[in-house]
């Protein structure tokens, strides 16, 4: 008893704190960056991206010369309105939980015959990934303002899920960090930086909800494997394999915690 | 090959909003790369407006214009209007695109 | 340096051969401001634009963030009252002090945003040329270092 | 002002129950077991790339204990805690020149510094200490993050005892001798940061000249 009492002093004297520490400086600063956001919002460069995925989709590609314009994500063979709002999802003929990335691949090995290695293996931003980014970019736009809506029904979601939710609190590499270090608790920044709470659905929804991205600190637009790849090299954890397991259980976690919220893709991010 | 434009235009009022979104670079030269050497500047320098074959924007860049760059102007005109947007860079690479106000 | 040069050379050749294919106006070219563009202090830029020394004025307006979250992307705007033909955007503290400049034929509204970078804290510098006379706002833009940094 | 202050209240009820959450133990008496269908994805679904082992992975006590956060606030998990706390706290080593208190200034960009130990470093990166990324420390650097407290006049409002000195110094090198899930990095049992550069840190904190103490 004595250990948590000391443990639940402590807390709460950091919590006083935290709480009175906070000047009214930072506030006026996290106000003057919502203020800078708001400038920036007209005008995201995704578009760009999302212009030319548009015609990626349509133009006949690969050794078997095919478009995409079949590609089931989801919602059925060329649907494309809604799609990224039910993914991740489990699909029978791959029986495997996917994710928008994961799909487009398996898309592009069976109508295009495009081999998934080669795309797995390529650098961010280049060669097949570039093309991906910009298919990507289409397909959010087009679940732009609709609810989330992922379904755990299927026994491989629902696995998937808690798979997801083991990932996301499991700590490793010499930093210690696990995903919930940064986003496990509500009203946390990293400098200036807010830091989604999700395991809320309002901080889920916020994460989810705006990524894929086009982020201004680096000038690219960021799918969410990209976006899970450099939160783990910041984890200071190894590399994930584009398009792995832990990848689509973590966005099965956070897209399941963001049901009901609303899709804002391609959102402008740092 | 450049990327092309994203060029919107709707008028309101006989005001014409334009904004423009450019895919360049924009190497500003300050940059260098992973073994160290300086990424030399290669950036948008120039950027003509017409409208009906009429200027009605001019822009010069210097390497500091960000990434991806972004314009928004505004100039009395019509629904219909027929846009058409130049850029040059400092490679001599350029790319026209047209576009209709709304 | 030589490179640079070159490189000059190069652009006066482009912008010659598009003026004469019509693509870019012939006054632009003509325009296209190198020693501006070169300058390293607000003074070299304020001589190349012809502006000696512009007067502050509550007529033009420099519509921009306190702080922004990214010197990568600092949005930047001008509006102004007066009758503008050009406008300026200069940041004090860049490697090249003149950021962009904009030619407002009439009929164009005296109003422009754009994105800029800005390698660190600075005062950015709008001008506005009206009847042949320059004016100007300043305002200082903090940037801030974000993320986790690694 | 308003705004503020309701912001602020709004953020202490948050702590609070987040604090309170701690109090009322979960009815948990172990923690998770590993489970060989999770550890078969995680080993499926990395690859080691540049400095970056496949090492990293596999997780030593303190990180098993807290990859249960449900086990670790419960009622068992205290007791546990404990042990974690002990193993840490036997891992730290005072300064082998009795110094404590180094260069504020060198502290000030050790603090400033999120690099290093990622897959695009090299084992010659510096890794930075990443304060400002949690911490308020010189109030002139505004961008500072909240997951840890202010330090701002760390030393004016603690004194410069030698108790103070232990404890900060410890605090730096190993923060789970305190605090078994504490969200601070091991500096010194991973050689994130060598004694000099912890040395340095503690002047930014504790030396009166430093502008945290002004």
């Amino acid at each position: 008893m004595a250990p948590v009492s000391a443990l639940l002093k402590r807390c709460l004297m950091s919590s006083l704190l935290i709480a009175f520490g906070q000047s009214a400086f930072a506030q006026t600063a996290a106000d003057d960056i919502a203020k800078y956001r708001e400038m920036i919002a007209d005008g995201n460069p995704s578009e760009l991206y999302e212009m030319s995925g548009e015609e990626l989709w349509k133009k006949p590609a690969g050794p078997k010369n095919a478009t995409l314009e079949k590609c089931d994500l989801g919602l059925g063979p060329g649907v494309v309105d809604g799609a990224a709002a039910v993914l991740p999802k489990y699909f029978k003929d791959t029986n495997r939980v996917q994710d928008l990335e994961s799909r487009l691949m398996t898309c592009m090995d069976k109508l295009q015959g495009i081999p998934s290695q080669g795309i797995i293996d390529a650098k961010f931003g280049a060669g097949p990934k570039k093309d991906m980014d910009a298919i990507v970019a289409y397909i959010v736009t087009h679940s732009k303002g609709k609810k989330i809506n992922v379904s755990t029904a299927h026994p491989k979601e629902k696995e998937m899920y808690a798979m997801g939710k083991r990932a996301f609190f499991f700590q490793g590499g010499p930093f210690d960090f696990s995903c919930a270090s940064c986003h496990g608790a509500s009203g946390k920044r990293i400098r200036l930086q807010d830091l989604p709470n999700i395991t809320t659905q309002e901080g889920a929804a916020l994460g989810w909800g705006y990524w894929p991205a086009y982020r201004v600190s680096s000038g690219q637009f960021w799918t969410m494997q990209q976006r899970l790849n450099d939160c783990f090299r910041q984890q200071r954890f190894p590399f994930p394999i584009y398009g792995s397991d832990v990848t689509i259980a973590l966005s099965m976690y956070m897209a399941k915690n963001a049901n009901g919220g609303m899709i804002q893709t391609p959102g402008l991010k740092r | 090959m450049s990327d092309p434009m994203r060029v919107r235009a709707t008028e309101k009022d006989g005001i014409v909003d334009v904004k423009i979104l450019m895919k360049h670079d924009m190497e500003s030269g300050q940059r260098k790369d992973a073994s160290g050497k300086v990424i030399p500047a290669w950036f948008i320098s120039a950027l003509n407006v017409k409208a009906q074959g009429k200027d009605v924007f001019n822009a010069q860049f210097g390497p500091a214009v960000s990434k991806d760059p972004f314009l928004n102007f505004k100039y009395k005109g019509a629904k219909g209007d027929k846009l058409v947007v130049n850029w040059v860079d400092t490679k001599g690479d350029k790319r026209t695109d047209e576009a209709t106000v709304s | 340096m030589n490179q640079q040069r070159r490189a000059l050379i190069k652009y006066s050749a482009v912008f010659g051969l598009m003026a004469s294919a019509g693509l870019i106006s012939v006054a632009q070219a003509e325009e296209w401001n190198k020693a501006a563009f070169e300058g390293k202090s607000l003074d070299d830029v304020f001589k190349s634009l012809g502006a000696s020394s512009p007067d502050k004025s509550s007529a033009v307006t420099l519509n921009a963030p306190d702080i922004a979250e990214n010197g990568a992307v600092v949005p930047v705007g001008i509006s102004t009252t007066l009758k503008a033909e050009q406008m300026a955007i200069l940041v004090e503290k860049n490697p090249s002090t003149l950021a962009a400049q904009f030619f407002l034929p009439a009929g164009t509204e005296p109003f422009v945003t754009t994105r800029i970078k800005m390698g660190q804290t600075s005062n950015v510098y709008a001008l506005v040329k009206a009847d042949g006379k320059w004016s100007m706002a300043v305002k200082e833009i903090k940037v801030t270092l974000g993320g986790c940094g690694g | 002002m308003k705004t503020l202050m309701m912001t602020s209240t709004k953020h202490l009820f948050l702590v609070f129950l987040g604090c309170g959450a701690l109090a009322i133990s979960a009815n948990v008496s172990a923690q998770q077991k590993a489970d060989p269908q999770f550890e078969k994805m995680m080993k499926n679904s990395f690859r080691a790339e540049g400095i970056a082992g496949l090492d990293r992975i596999d997780q030593d006590a303190t990180q098993k204990f807290c990859s249960d956060p449900i086990f670790a606030s419960s009622k068992a998990g205290a007791a546990k805690a404990i042990e974690i706390q002990k193993i840490n706290m036997a891992t730290i080593k005072q300064p082998t020149d009795g110094k404590y208190v180094g260069d504020w200034k060198s502290g000030e960009a050790i603090a400033q510094s999120g690099r290093g130990a990622t897959w695009t470093d090299t084992a010659t990166t510096p890794i930075g200490g990443g304060c400002y990324n949690c911490h308020e420390i010189d109030k002139k650097e505004i961008s500072y993050g909240n997951i840890g407290p202010s330090l701002w006049n760390y030393g004016k409002n603690r004194g410069y005892s030698q108790e103070v000195m232990t404890y900060t110094w410890n605090r730096i090198n190993n923060s789970k001798a305190y605090n078994a899930c504490s969200n601070m990095p091991r500096f010194a049992h991973f050689k994130l940061l060598n004694e000099k550069q912890i040395q340095d840190l503690m002047a930014l904190l504790l030396d009166p000249q430093s502008p945290v103490n002004q």
